[in-house]
């Protein structure tokens, strides 16, 4: 080893930083569609209104400078995504599913279209908190230059975990998601819970959207995202529905993303594809592992159409 | 915190109350009152419109027309939230429970007034007091989902309870329940009219219960009120006349002898398989069921009964043991039911036996749909022997529907549970499985579903009758099996058979 | 009469990289008299790519077009040339050869080895831990010699210099990107470069690590004018003018065209403000000797980083040696493996 | 209200309202044609209106549109042949639908059938054309069918869902393929585009005769039509309409669900899987990068808007294609970015989707809800 490098501890190091700066679009993301998937709604389009989110950040931390109004502005625009979704699919016959993914082309589309000016200029980065400093070693004061966003996601988790048991809104969103007749009988109207926390999805899509353009790459072109979106809201079904599951889920998928760079940075070179995979082949394995046909997935939302 | 005892009963009155589906009138001009303080019985065949009636006291319907009076005074009632301000509940017919939260949760967001942040260790001291009050224990940590019917069903009532209602609904609440529990839940509701805390209005098929606990009855009929009177004016016959004019019901079949040695169809032997917690298993040591006979098994939901079935159905790997049809190991596959005639109808048909958004023609051919006339399988499917098949069996088992390519989960329950009979007790039948029957469905619906069990009876099937409804074991059976806790517990020969026992074996206190 | 050209590119035209240099070039020719311009981006190495061919030349009569993706060549681009014998196609980075292809089809590139070379001479001067880092694409040829390339500049200046290299296994994939180059600093890389479709995401995030940046297809200063020392661009205008002015004098286009810095396909960013006064004389030093010509990168003795000799004392490739269009090593000094 | 049905057939030549069987009979199917044509037209509307906020002329793209995808023989072609891979992508997510699945990793059978076709070509190289072409074929049906089918059987012998598991293994066939055509299958004479030993010219599929489009679009055709047939006509198909509408149902029937799923998800996987092949023999010549061009997911969108009838794959492919067709050209006639088809298909598949809400809603359509006629 010498003295610029830090080796092998540069595998650890890198899965930690990666964990920490790749799964805050997933950790926001699947937030956002645990409320929505537990209010018994599934929105596949949030690929879609992440890239607008990522999108409509930049643009407007461009125009304003201000990485905070783009911030808000990703998450309102996530909010109209996530309302519309939510809108359209209260009509009877019409499926949830089918029209996320139409809304994921829509909602790239829409950025790409209006987002062709805002690839060249520069927008401000959101700013970290340097949890490193006491470090003297570059490399660990860089993993642990965290983004306030991971730690607002994790804070997001753990309140989103305690407020489903511990707060009327919690509980409303469970009763609406598992059994509409119990709820209207209860006076609650689901289209409009479902309503709210599809829209509240569609904000929190948005947040992740902004990381990405704001931090994590921290710069818009037209493949910011490869696909985050979708992989997220699959990670929810992975994370049984659980907030705390969810942000484990997205800081396994994000460390286990940086292990193929980390690995060829240190020599292990061959098949590098399938390190790439890892993240892909790991969550795969642990559903097989956690799954048993007795106990069909355990925390599934009775109203839920892709697990009915 | 909810108070039951401070509750003063409060009377509700519907004045020509009017409900339209579409162009289908399913209340005309029904009035009802029911004074404060008393136990109301509502009665009519299935589909008469008593649950349309309800709901929409409830406020869960929006009538087409009609007034509600809450103690004389004229109410706007838009939703459950206005009825419950009012202080009118209902235990609905088909359970509002919400299955992934617990008992407690169920209770606690069901409530008017529910802080914005719950604090769980003050709601379960006053849960606990509550729970105090009450003749029987419920487990309120656990998820509804994971409860036996009869608890849900009480879990239901306690819900009402501890909501504080002045007014209470109970559509069909006993139909889960056995006769002791039954007893013990209309007891306490009974009593609390007597001391003026409440006024209840019950659904109910079951004559004798009516007139055990009500004071006043009214009865609908094809949506209008065709009677009312004091219960204790009125005996079963009359009231059955109210229902459903002079129609004839249908009559058992006097039983046919039983012959003791006749061939032994179905045999279970020291079959193990695990229950739907996976922590516990169901154990049949020894059961046999011979043609021409109709075993029943009787127990308390949640003994493992369901389990069974499954079992029998091949949907549940066994630990051990054996199956056996006409001495043949039966694994249940299609091959072997069809070879060996082995029929079988779970408990809520629509649920369990059928595909809802097919049509009614395509799931009465289920069982008929790879074969010919002659029994021998085809590849292609014929639309048209599928149709002029079910129309005869539409015709014959007098299924009620729009047309046979309506989707069958828009017919009524009774009639779903008919299409599944004709689908099933048609061609030859040596082994009959089934499982609640009867369930939810008017006494007239529920004679003829009877009567053509105890007619495959004796054609010579031997039936397992599967049922958490005494009356309908004592009626049909030849025997009775009491299972109890994953296991055949007690039997007796129908001659010998004394409710007192069986209840006993039931509750499991042998 | 006007003639129309056609240009397709494989993603976004204003991707800050490989193909808005091409569009660049491509908007050079705007006003050019008796030429009209068709653009399709996004265009994906398919069917899609035929038909789109065939649809500028059916719907917008195009009589010259310009397929600028590799994955276009074969066979896409060679069904259309024999199914269009009177439209003529040059195609980026293609091996035309005349025994195997049509004489309606050709191909053109730019020797930007030399300019990567170039950013490997100040890359070298800056590198305080002799470590640089390189975020590949896919260990393809054009890629290898790049990589080679820029390494071999900072052995010019320090022949201990390493350079590891990092494949993300895609043209264009942000988040990996990034991590990539994240990985390089932590292993003590500080000068980057790289060699994939859209550089705006390394030059990013290496400059925001603190890390020095070499440009690549486009110049990328605007993103980081301290930490960018220069770049190697494409300068497609000047290829793409040449074809266009023989298509209106009405002379046969050529089929194989090459070019380097000598010959303006290739042009270096302007240097930096980090760029000491030793890096910029042996920069202009260099750069002035490779526009005399002769100038060869890869020459012996040389051995592959799997110690394999690849050039013999004394063998020298110049820049047009067909052989490096096949490279499939990485030299001496590059930590990484081509497969 | 609900009457009782008799037997007592009605004449033959009347419906059961007494109207003209023929007048019943079309009224009742005319609804799948109106409302999704109905929603065309107002999603395009609403399309204008997003163009003329943009400034520009909806006539013009419209115009443009028509010419582009539709408006001659070569447009036609050049829909056809976007179409042809979008057909099998999108059974590979119909089959399994009728058994209520929703598998969304199709992409990741199609460019593993496109490795397997290849490399049974490389192999049989020098074999009689038919045969190669035959095993390329059943390769790539296999290792797709395997692909997909491992999804059913993951769902169903061990729960793990299948629309997570699909995408999951989409990923990871990606990097597979990447990883053959780059390592041990690369041609090395593949310079800067990794692929497989490209295919002899008498291995590889023609365009059909009299067109510019491959035979890969009958294929797709005939494995439409076959898979309708399979669904609608066949005990198979019925056994997996049971075991998707009630899986509890299925079982107490004796119904073998396990092989159901499995089946049709290996058939779904199979025509994925062969959609690779296609492209590998038809189009590429050789497997490499550009076998995940995304029909894969592509193919959701179709067979959700054909509400997963087979048959309906067809036209929406087709219309699916011609839309990509003419974004071309609307990208060069009209100086607009590549993006506004995206935008146009999002505005045109939200309406078409939404407008699900309408069946069933007009008497119309309905000859139960008509008069009694005469
Ligand atoms: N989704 C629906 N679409 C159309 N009609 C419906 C629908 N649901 C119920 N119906 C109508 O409601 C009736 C069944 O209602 P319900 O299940 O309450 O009947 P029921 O009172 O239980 O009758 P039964 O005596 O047969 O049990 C049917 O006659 C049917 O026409
Ligand atoms: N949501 C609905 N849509 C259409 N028709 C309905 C609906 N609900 C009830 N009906 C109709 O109203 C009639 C009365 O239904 P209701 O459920 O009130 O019957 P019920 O008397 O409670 O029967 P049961 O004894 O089976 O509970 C049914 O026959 C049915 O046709
Ligand atoms: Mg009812
Ligand atoms: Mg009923």
């Amino acid at each position: 080893m010498d003295a610029t490098g830090i080796g092998l501890w540069g595998v650890p190091l890198a899965i930690l930083g990666g964990a920490i700066r790749v799964s805050t679009p997933f950790i926001f993301v699947s937030l956002g569609e645990a409320i929505t998937e537990r209010s018994g709604r599934i929105n596949l389009g949030l690929e879609g209104t992440l890239v607008f989110g990522a999108m409509s950040a930049y643009a407007v931390a461009v125009e304003t400078s201000s990485p905070w109004l783009g911030l808000i502005a990703a998450a309102f625009a996530g909010l109209c995504f996530g309302l519309f979704h939510g809108w359209i699919c209260k009509f009877p016959k019409v499926n949830d599913i089918a029209i996320g993914i139409a809304l994921m082309l829509f909602g790239s589309g829409l950025a790409f279209f209006f987002g062709k000016p805002f690839i060249q200029p520069s927008a401000p980065d959101l700013p970290a908190i340097p949890f490193g400093a006491w470090s003297d070693i570059p490399q660990v004061q860089a993993a642990l230059d965290v983004n306030v966003l991971f730690l607002i996601g994790a804070a997001l988790a753990v309140f989103l975990w305690w407020a489903f048991r511990n707060t009327r809104a919690g509980l409303i969103l469970r009763v609406v998601g598992d059994s509409s007749d119990a709820a209207r009988a209860m006076g609650l109207n689901p289209t409009t819970v479902r309503l709210a926390a599809t829209g509240i999805g569609g904000a929190l899509a948005g947040i992740g959207g902004a990381y990405l353009s704001l931090y994590y790459p921290g710069s818009w072109t037209e493949g910011i995202s490869s696909g985050q979106g979708l992989m997220a809201v699959a990670l929810v079904i992975f994370a049984r529905w659980n907030p705390l599951g969810c942000f484990a889920a997205a800081l396994l998928f994000g460390g286990a993303g940086a292990l193929g760079p980390a690995l060829q940075s240190v020599g292990v070179t061959q098949g590098y594809y399938l390190f790439y995979a890892a993240p892909y082949i790991l969550t795969l394995v642990i559903m097989i592992a956690t799954s048993s046909p007795s106990r069909s997935l355990a925390g599934a939302p009775g109203e839920l159409s892709i697990t009915k | 915190m909810s108070a039951t005892t401070h509750n003063k009963a409060v009377g509700v009155e519907t004045i020509g109350m009017t409900m339209r589906f579409g162009a289908f009138t399913a209340l005309d001009d029904v009035s009802v009152k029911v004074p404060a303080g008393s136990f109301h019985a509502l009665l009519g065949e299935n589909g008469a419109g008593k649950s349309t009636l309800v709901k929409c006291m409830m406020g869960f319907y929006h009538p087409t027309s009609g007034d509600i009076l809450v103690d004389g005074r004229e109410v706007a009632v838009a939703s459950p939230r206005d009825a419950s301000a009012l202080g009118l509940g209902m235990v609905y017919q088909h359970f509002t429970l919400v299955p992934s939260l617990t008992g407690a949760e169920n209770l606690v967001i069901s409530r008017e007034k529910v802080p914005g942040v719950i604090d769980w260790r003050k709601e379960r001291a006053g849960l606990a007091q509550f729970m105090e009050r009450m003749p029987f224990k419920l487990p309120l940590d656990v998820k509804v989902a994971e409860l036996a019917a009869g608890e849900k069903q009480k879990l239901e009532i306690v819900k009402q309870l501890y909501l504080g209602r002045s007014f209470l609904v109970l559509d069909e609440p006993t139909s889960v329940l056995t006769p002791g529990e039954a007893q013990e839940v209309l007891g306490l509701v009974r009593a609390m009219t007597k001391a003026g805390d409440l006024t209840v209005l019950m659904i109910s098929h079951k004559f004798h219960e009516v007139t055990a606990f009500a004071d006043d009855v009214s009865v609908l009929r094809k949506g209008r009120l065709t009677g009312t009177g004091r219960v204790a004016d009125l005996d079963h016959r009359q009231m059955a006349a109210m229902m459903i004019g002079d129609q004839p019901i249908a009559a058992l079949d006097s039983r046919a002898e039983p012959k003791p040695d006749a061939k032994i169809m179905l045999k279970v032997k020291a079959l193990k398989a695990p229950d739907r917690t996976g922590l516990k298993s169901i154990r049949i040591e020894d059961l046999g069921v011979r043609s021409g006979e109709i075993v029943g098994i009787a127990g308390i939901s949640g003994n493992g009964q369901k389990e069974f079935l499954e079992v029998l159905a091949g949907q549940r790997p066994r630990d051990a043991g054996e199956v056996m049809v006409r001495g043949i190991a039966y694994a249940a596959t299609r091959a072997e039911a069809r070879a060996l005639n082995v029929r079988l109808i779970p408990e809520e048909p629509l649920k369990n036996a059928c595909a809802p958004k097919m049509t009614v023609a395509e799931n009465i051919s289920f069982r008929t749909f790879d074969i010919d006339g002659n029994g021998k399988p085809v590849s292609w499917i014929s639309a048209s022997a599928i149709r002029s098949f079910s129309a005869r069996l539409v015709e014959q088992f007098k299924v009620k529907t729009a047309s046979l390519s309506s989707p069958i989960a828009s017919l009524s329950g009774g009639n779903v549970q008919r299409a599944v009979l004709a689908r099933e007790l048609t061609g030859e039948v040596d082994l009959l499985i089934v499982s609640n029957p009867c369930f939810g469905l008017d006494f007239s619906a529920v004679a003829e579903i009877r009567a053509r069990i105890m007619k495959a009876r004796n054609a010579g099937a031997a039936v397992l009758l599967m049922s958490e409804d005494l009356d309908e074991l004592l009626e049909l059976s030849d025997r009775i099996l009491v299972m109890s806790d994953g296991a055949l517990v007690y039997e007796t020969p129908i001659a010998q058979a004394s409710v007192q026992t069986i209840g006993e074996h039931m509750a499991g206190h042998h | 009469a006007t003639a129309t050209v056609g240009f397709i590119y494989v993603g976004p035209k204003d991707d800050y990289g490989y193909n808005q240099a091409h569009a660049e070039g491509a908007a050079a020719l705007k006003g050019v008299e008796g030429i009209s311009i068709v653009e399709e981006e996004n265009v994906p190495e398919t069917v899609d790519v035929q038909k789109t061919m065939e649809s500028m030349i059916n719907l917008d009569g195009a009589s010259l077009i310009f397929p600028t993706s590799f994955g276009y060549f074969d066979p896409h681009m060679l069904a259309m040339c024999a199914k269009f014998p009177d439209v003529q196609f040059r195609h980026c980075g293609g091996m035309w050869n005349k025994d195997k292809h049509p004489m309606n089809a050709g191909s053109f590139f730019g020797y930007i080895g030399m300019g990567q070379y170039l950013n490997g001479v100040v890359a070298g001067h800056t590198s305080k831990s002799k470590k640089l880092g390189f975020v590949a694409a896919k260990p393809i040829p054009q890629v290898l010699l790049n990589i080679n390339s820029f390494l071999l500049g900072a052995r010019s200046v320090d022949p201990t210099i390493t350079c590891q290299v990092i494949f993300t296994g895609e043209w264009s994939l942000a988040v990996k990107e990034a991590e990539a180059t994240n990985a390089l600093v932590d292993q003590g890389s500080d000068v980057i470069t790289c060699h994939v479709d859209s550089p705006k995401v390394v030059v990013e995030t290496a400059a925001g690590r603190g890390a020095f940046v070499c440009g690549y297809h486009a110049n990328q200063s605007p993103l980081a004018p301290e930490k960018y020392l220069t770049g190697a661009e494409w300068n497609w205008a000047k290829v793409y003018k040449m074809f266009v002015d023989d298509l209106i004098a009405g002379k046969p286009l050529p089929n194989f065209t090459r070019g380097g810095l000598a010959d303006g396909f290739v042009k270096m960013s302007p240097l930096g403000p980090a760029v000491s006064e030793p890096a910029r004389k042996q920069f202009d030093a260099t750069l002035a000797e490779m526009m005399k010509g002769g100038f060869s990168v890869i020459k012996g003795p040389l051995k592959s980083n799997k110690g394999v000799v690849v050039a013999t004392e004394g063998q020298a490739f110049a820049e047009t040696a067909i052989e490096l269009e096949s490279m499939d090593y990485l030299v001496e000094g590059v930590v990484g493996s081509t497969a | 209200m609900a009457d009782t049905v008799s037997s007592a057939d009605a004449p033959a030549m009347l419906g059961v309202k007494g109207y003209p069987a023929a007048l019943e009979w079309t009224a009742r199917r005319a609804e799948a044609f109106v409302i999704p044509l109905a929603a065309l037209v107002v999603g395009m509307v609403l399309f204008s209106l997003f163009i003329l906020a943009v400034g520009k002329s909806p006539i013009q793209l419209y115009e443009t549109m028509w010419r582009g995808g539709f408006g001659s023989w070569f447009s036609v072609q050049n829909s056809l042949s976007r179409a042809a891979p979008l057909l099998l992508a999108a059974l590979c997510v119909a089959l399994p639908a009728r058994l209520g699945l929703v598998v969304i990793g199709g992409e990741g059978a199609i460019v593993l059938g496109g490795v397997a076709a290849a490399a049974a070509g490389t192999a049989l190289s020098g074999a009689p054309s038919f045969i190669v072409i035959l095993v390329m074929g059943v390769a790539g049906m296999a290792a797709g069918g395997i692909w997909i089918g491992a999804v059913g059987a993951l769902r169903h012998y061990r729960a793990v869902n299948e629309t997570i598991s699909s995408l999951l293994m989409a990923y990871i066939a990606i990097a597979l393929m990447n990883q053959m055509v780059e390592g041990p299958l690369r041609d090395p004479a593949s310079l800067n585009k990794p692929s497989t030993q490209p295919l002899a010219d008498i291995y590889r599929i023609d365009n059909m005769p009299g067109m510019e489009v491959h035979w890969g679009l009958a294929v797709g055709v005939v494995a439409c039509v076959l898979s309708w047939v399979l669904i609608e006509k066949t005990r198979w198909g019925f056994a997996a309409r049971i075991a998707g509408g009630n899986v509890r149902a299925a079982q107490v029937q004796g119904l073998n669900v396990g092989s159901l799923i499995v089946g049709f998800t290996g058939l779904a996987g199979a025509f994925a899987g062969l959609a690779g092949m296609l492209e590998v023999a038809a189009v590429q010549g050789s497997a490499n990068a550009s076998l995940a061009a995304g029909y894969g997911y592509t193919g959701i969108l179709v067979a959700f808007l054909a509400r997963h009838n087979p048959l309906a794959i067809i036209p929406v492919a087709f219309l699916l294609g011609g839309i990509d067709a003419s974004g071309g050209l609307i990208q060069r006639r009209m100086d607009l970015p590549d993006a506004t088809v995206l935008v146009l298909q999002g505005m045109l598949f939200v309406v078409i989707l939404f407008s699900e809400t309408f069946y069933g809603r007009f008497k119309a359509f309905n000859p139960d809800l008509w008069k009694r006629g005469s």
